[in-house]
C-alpha cells in the first residue's frame, strides 16, 4: 500500500511495530512503534505520559517527512 | 452467424460514452460490437462473433462493485455467450480492477472461459491474476493492435477446450499458481547439475523462487510543513463503532474512507477495531493508541503543519495479500493527490 | 572405504517352498519361515503376509515404511548395524542386493495412520513403490502395548524380513546381475587427487521431530546426535534407518535411505566436474536451541572440510523448512553456494505459500512437487492392510474413501509422492 | 551462552493429556486456533517461541492438539523477537490455509486418543528441557 502512494510523489511515513516487514514491502521512511496491540500508546502508562510518547513518536514520523533520502531509512 | 458467441465487457471511455464526467454510469448493454470490438470482430472472423457489449463506468463499478459485477453478469448472460472478452485496460488502474473482477465473476459464476487483458503493472493484475487469464498488453491504448491478436488467440483456444501451456511460451501472464510436472531427470540430479553451474558462476534456474518485493524510489520531502496538508491513514482496523462498512477482520478485500469533521480525538466511544490479528483490547480502550488523531489535532491548532485532511482511509493490514495493497495504495494515491495533499502518515500494528 | 554392490535383478515374487531366487529372477519365498521369524517377536497380536506385483489392482495401505532386501556378503559387519546387529561400521567389503524387490511394514501404529501403495492405476505414478516386487508384513498388536513398543516391533520386524529375504537368496547361490563399486579414500587422499576440482558436499537433515517422526543411525535416535561425518557408502548398508511414518509423501523411508539418490548423483560425478568430499548428516529437533546448534555445527563442519558446495535436503514439511533455510543462510554467508532440494504445500489450488520459511541466499532450490495436489485414485481390485483409515489420513478429509471404493486424497498420503531427496522426477513449476 | 535457565518459560496448550493443573501451564480451549491466537498475542508482548509452533508433520488444521512453548521477554525489553514473530505468521498461514478437520465417526475418537498422545511425546522432551515437565538430568 506505501508503495503504491509514493508513486503518486506523495512522501509517506510507515510507523509501525514490524520494522523488517515494512521494509520487504518497501516503505522508504519508517518510524518504529511501541508494540503490535497498541502501536502509539503503553497502557501501563498514565493517560499524560501516553500522550506525550505519542506526541514523540508523531513528531519523529513528521521530520521524517521533512527528511531528503536516497534508499529506505528507520528513523 | 458463424460460431461462437462472444460479449465484450469494457467501460464508459471505450464504449464512447464520455471520459471521466461519465465515470458514474451504470451498466448498460449493446447487441453487437463497440470501439475495440471491431478489431476483436475482425479478428475472430468467421470463428466468432461479438454478439453483444456491455459497458460500465469506472466509478460506478469502483464504488459499487458488488452491485456492479451482479449487473454486469446478468446483462452479459442476456446474450447466453459462449465466452466473454474485458477490457484491454493497459494502465487504467480502475477499469483493470474492474476487468479483472468481471472476468473472475465470469469464471466463477458463469462458467465461461473468459480472457482479459491490461499492463502487468495495472492493479487488476496482482488482484486476479490467480483466477484470470490475462494477457499483457503496452501501457497506452495505442497498444491494441498488438493485445487484440493475443487475446484471441487465447480466447480461442480455450474456447477449443485445449488445456493452456506454459505462461511465457503461450503469452499470458504467470498467474503464479503452482502445480506439478514430470522432469526427465531425478530431483538429486538436478540439485547437483544446479551446484555444478552455481558453483561455475553460470546461469542457472530455480526451480521455487524465493518471494521478492520490488521497491519504489523515496518521495521528495516536504519543503513548508507549515504550509502542509498532512493525511492520516490506517490498516490497523480502526473503524466508527459498529464497523459499517464490515471490513473483514483478516485479509481485507476492502477499505473506507471516513471524515474527521468536527472530531478532536478517537475515543472509545465514537471508534473501536476490527482488527482480527492482534488483542483488541487497547485499541478499543484508545483508539487514538493505533490513530493519533489526539496528538494531530493539537499539532495543526497549534500551527506544526497547515491542515489534517478531513477524510482518513482504514483497513485490515495484517495478512493482506500483497495484491489488496496494491489496488488501496494505487486508488487511494489517486484520490489524496486530486485533493491536494502534501505528505501522509500510515500507522499499522 | 570400498563397498561392492552386488545387485541380483529380481523379476517376479511368489510364494515357495523355500526362500530362493530362480534363475529366471523369480523371488520365491517360504512364507512359514518368514512368519515363524517374525512371530519370534512376541509384541504381535497376528501377523500376515502377502505379495504385490507392479500392474496388479492392488492398494498397499497403510503403510509403515518400505525396506530393500540386502545382507552383507564380504567385509566388516551386517546391514542395518545397532537395529538387528552389532555396531561395526559397515560400508566396506561386498553387500548382496535383491534389486527390484522390497519388503513393506503395513499395519495400524495409530488411528491416523496414512501411506497409501497403488500398484496400478493413477495412484502407482506417484509412488516410487509400485515398480518393486512388494512382499508385505501387516501387523496387529498385542492388545494395550504401548505405541513407542509397537512401533520398534514393526519397525525391527520390516529390517529382519529384508535381511531374511537377502540372506536365504544369496545362500541359494543368486548371482548378481550387475556390479556398482563405490569409493571414497580419505579426506587428504581426495583433495590431493583432484586438487582444481570444486569440493562439494551433501547436509543430510534426518526427520528427528519424536514418536513416529524419528530417524536412526546405527541403531541410535538421531535426536540426540549433534551434526556429524558419515561415509557415503556406510547409508548403503542401512546405517541410516526410518522411524518416520507420518506425512508419508515426504518421510524417507529405509528404502531412500538405503539408495540415497544425492549420494549416487554426486558419485557419478566425483572425478568429473566436482569433488564429493562426503556427507554430513544433521537432525530437524523441535526446540529452536537444538536446531541453532544442528545448523551452527553442521555448516562448521563443512567449513573445516574446505567445502565450497552444498547440496541441502530437509524431510518433512513446517518446523524442518526452519532448518533448511537456517542451514542455507549460515552456509551462503560462509561462502559455501547450496543448492535446497524441498517440497511444497502450495494448497490444493497451488496458489499458497509453498514453504514455511524463506531467505533471499536461497536461490538454487529444487521442487520435489506440491504434496496438497488432489488425486483421484480407482477402486482396486484388493486391498493389503486396512481402508477404514483413509478419511483420516493426514492429506485426506471425511469423504476422501468414497462408496465405490475409489479415493480422492492428497499427494501427501501417498508413500514417497514428494520424497525431498529428489528420488522421483516429480517437480512443479508456475503457471 | 550460559544454559538458559527458565527464566519465565510457559506452555500453552489444548491438551488434556498434559494432566490438570501443572505449574506453567495454561490451558487454551478453541482448537489449535485458540492455543495460536494466545501465543500471538504473547509474541507480540515479546514472548519468544522456544519450541518451533509446526512441531511435528502435521498441517496445524488437522491436528486437534498444539502445545507451545514460549519465553517470557528478558528484562524490560517488549519488543518482538523477529524470528518468532515469522514463524507465528507462518503458523497462522498454514492454519487459514488447512481445512478443519472433523475428527468424527468411530476412527475419530481412537484417532483423537492417538493425537493427543502423539502430541505429548513430540512435545515432552522440549518440556522436559525448560523444567516444565520433569527435573533436568542431562
Amino acid at each position: 500500500m506505501v508503495k503504491e502512494i509514493e508513486r503518486y510523489g506523495l512522501p509517506i511515513v510507515h510507523i509501525c511495530t514490524i520494522v523488517p516487514i515494512s521494509l520487504t514491502v518497501g516503505a522508504n521512511r519508517i518510524v518504529p512503534a511501541i508494540a503490535i496491540p497498541h502501536p502509539l500508546g503503553d497502557p501501563t502508562k498514565t493517560p499524560e505520559e501516553e500522550y506525550a510518547m505519542r506526541r514523540a513518536i508523531v513528531e519523529k514520523a513528521l521530520s521524517a517527512l521533512q527528511t531528503p533520502i536516497t534508499e529506505q531509512t528507520v528513523f | 452467424m458463424s460460431g461462437y458467441r462472444i460479449v465484450h465487457y469494457m467501460n464508459q471511455f471505450f464504449g464512447g460514452i464520455g471520459g471521466e464526467e461519465s465515470a458514474g454510469i451504470k451498466p448498460e448493454s449493446r447487441s453487437g460490437a463497440v470501439g475495440p470490438g471491431m478489431a476483436f470482430s475482425k479478428a475472430l472472423q468467421g470463428k466468432a462473433e461479438i454478439v453483444g457489449t456491455v459497458i460500465c463506468g469506472d466509478g460506478y463499478f469502483a464504488e459499487n462493485m458488488d452491485e456492479a459485477v451482479e449487473e454486469v453478469l446478468r446483462l452479459i448472460g442476456e446474450f447466453k455467450p459462449d465466452a466473454v472478452i474485458t477490457g484491454p485496460a493497459f494502465n487504467a488502474g480502475r477499469y483493470g480492477t474492474a476487468c479483472g473482477s468481471v472476468a473472475d465473476a465470469v469464471g466463477k459464476k458463469l462458467k465461461l472461459p473468459v480472457v482479459s487483458g491490461m499492463y502487468q503493472e495495472n492493479p487488476g493484475v496482482d488482484l486476479y491474476r490467480k483466477s484470470v487469464i490475462i494477457i499483457p498488453t503496452s501501457d497506452n491504448a495505442r497498444g491494441i493492435k498488438d493485445a487484440v491478436p493475443a487475446m484471441t488467440n487465447i480466447l480461442l483456444k480455450l474456447l477449443s477446450g485445449e488445456a493452456l501451456g506454459d505462461p511465457r511460451t503461450e503469452g499470458y501472464l504467470e498467474r503464479g499458481i503452482r502445480v506439478n510436472t514430470f522432469h526427465p531427470r531425478s530431483g538429486a540430479e538436478r540439485a547437483v547439475d544446479m551446484l555444478v553451474l552455481k558453483m561455475r558462476g553460470e546461469k542457472f534456474e530455480t526451480e521455487y523462487p524465493m518471494p521478492v518485493f520490488d521497491r519504489v524510489a523515496p518521495a521528495d520531502p516536504i519543503k513548508d510543513l507549515k504550509g502542509a496538508k498532512i493525511a492520516l491513514l490506517t490498516d490497523g482496523g480502526i473503524v466508527p463503532t459498529g464497523n459499517p462498512d464490515r471490513i473483514e477482520a483478516s485479509s481485507a478485500t476492502k477499505y473506507a474512507t471516513y471524515s474527521f469533521e468536527g472530531v478532536r480525538s478517537a475515543t472509545s466511544d465514537l471508534y473501536q477495531t476490527a482488527h482480527g490479528g492482534y488483542d483488541p483490547t487497547y485499541a478499543n480502550q484508545n483508539p487514538n493508541r493505533v490513530l493519533p488523531l489526539d496528538v494531530l489535532r493539537d499539532m495543526e491548532d497549534e500551527g506544526v503543519f497547515a491542515k489534517l485532511h478531513e477524510t482518513w482511509y482504514t483497513t485490515v493490514g495484517n495478512g493482506t495479500p500483497v495484491a489488496n495493497g496494491k489496488k488501496f495504495g494505487s486508488e487511494i494515491g489517486a484520490q489524496l493527490k486530486k485533493d491536494g495533499v502534501d505528505a501522509v502518515i500510515l500507522t499499522s500494528t | 572405504m570400498r563397498l561392492e554392490l552386488h545387485r541380483a535383478r529380481v523379476k517376479g515374487i511368489r510364494w515357495g517352498s523355500a526362500t530362493a531366487l530362480a534363475g529366471d529372477g523369480v523371488l520365491q519365498v517360504n512364507r512359514d519361515e518368514l512368519l515363524a521369524l517374525i512371530r519370534e517377536d512376541g509384541r504381535f497380536a497376528g501377523v500376515d503376509a502377502d505379495l504385490a506385483s507392479p500392474g496388479d489392482r492392488v492398494r498397499i495401505v497403510p503403510v509403515k515404511d518400505v525396506v530393500e532386501p540386502r545382507c552383507k556378503i564380504e567385509g566388516d559387519g551386517e546391514v542395518f548395524p545397532g537395529m538387528i546387529g552389532d555396531v561395526e561400521t559397515v560400508g566396506q567389503g561386498k553387500t548382496f542386493v535383491l534389486d527390484g524387490a522390497a519388503v513393506v511394514t503395513c499395519g495400524k501404529i495409530v488411528g491416523f495412520q496414512e501411506g497409501i501403495i497403488d500398484m496400478s492405476g493413477v495412484g502407482a505414478e506417484y509412488t516410487p513403490y509400485s515398480v518393486t516386487f512388494n512382499l508385505v508384513l501387516i501387523f496387529r498388536p498385542v492388545d494395550g502395548i504401548e505405541i513407542y513398543e509397537y512401533e520398534q516391533a514393526c519397525r525391527l520386524a520390516g529390517l529382519k524380513a529384508a535381511l531374511y529375504l537377502a540372506r536365504s537368496a544369496h545362500e541359494s547361490g543368486a548371482a548378481a546381475d550387475r556390479v556398482e563399486t563405490f569409493e571414497l579414500p580419505s579426506v587428504p587422499e581426495l583433495l590431493s587427487a583432484y586438487p582444481k576440482l570444486p569440493r562439494v558436499a551433501y547436509l543430510y537433515q534426518l526427520q528427528t521431530q519424536g514418536l513416529l517422526h524419528d530417524t536412526y543411525v546405527y541403531g541410535l535416535d538421531a535426536k540426540r546426535l549433534i551434526a556429524t561425518i558419515i561415509h557415503p557408502n556406510e547409508t548403503m548398508d542401512g546405517a541410516i534407518v526410518s522411524g518416520n511414518c507420518v506425512s508419508s509423501c515426504d518421510k524417507n523411508s529405509t528404502f531412500t535411505h538405503q539408495n540415497n539418490p544425492v549420494i549416487s548423483a554426486l558419485y557419478a560425478r566425483h572425478g568429473v566436474d566436482l569433488n564429493f568430499v562426503g556427507v554430513i548428516i544433521s537432525n530437524e529437533n523441535v526446540t529452536l536451541i537444538d536446531k541453532r546448534r544442528s545448523s551452527a555445527y553442521a555448516v562448521k563442519l563443512a567449513r573445516i572440510l574446505g567445502i565450497e558446495g552444498l547440496v541441502i535436503s530437509e524431510e518433512g514439511f513446517g518446523n524442518p523448512d526452519a532448518d533448511l533455510i537456517m542451514n542455507c543462510h549460515r552456509a551462503e554467508i560462509a561462502g559455501i553456494r547450496t543448492v535446497l532440494i524441498t517440497d511444497e504445500y502450495a494448497g490444493r489450488d497451488g496458489a499458497s505459500q509453498s514453504l514455511a520459511d524463506a531467505t533471499k541466499e536461497a536461490d538454487a532450490v529444487v521442487s520435489c512437487g506440491n504434496a496438497n495436489m488432489i488425486v483421484e485414485l480407482p477402486k482396486m481390485d484388493r486391498v493389503i492392510g486396512y481402508t477404514d483409515y483413509v478419511d483420516v489420513i493426514a492429506g485426506g478429509f471425511s469423504g476422501s474413501l468414497r462408496a465405490d471404493g475409489s479415493i480422492e486424497v492428497e499427494l501427501q498420503a501417498i508413500t514417497g509422492a514428494t520424497c525431498e531427496l529428489g528420488f522421483t522426477r516429480m517437480g512443479a513449476k508456475t503457471l | 551462552m550460559i544454559q538458559k535457565t527458565a527464566s519465565h518459560v510457559i506452555c500453552v496448550t489444548n491438551n488434556p493429556d498434559w494432566g490438570p493443573g501443572r505449574d506453567g501451564f495454561e490451558y487454551v480451549d478453541g482448537g489449535p486456533w485458540g492455543v495460536f491466537k494466545r501465543a500471538r498475542d504473547l509474541v507480540h508482548g515479546g514472548w519468544r517461541f522456544l519450541a518451533h509452533p509446526l512441531y511435528g508433520n502435521f498441517n496445524p488444521m488437522r491436528h486437534p492438539y498444539r502445545t507451545l512453548l514460549l519465553e517470557s521477554p528478558s528484562g524490560g525489553d517488549r519488543s518482538v523477537d523477529m524470528e518468532s514473530f515469522s514463524m507465528l505468521e507462518a503458523a497462522l498461514e498454514s492454519c487459514r490455509a488447512g481445512m478443519a478437520k472433523n475428527y468424527g465417526g468411530e476412527s475419530g475418537e481412537a484417532a483423537r486418543r492417538d493425537f493427543a498422545k502423539l502430541d505429548c511425546e513430540l512435545m515432552r522432551d522440549a518440556l522436559n528441557r525448560y523444567c516444565l515437565w520433569a527435573p533436568v538430568i542431562s
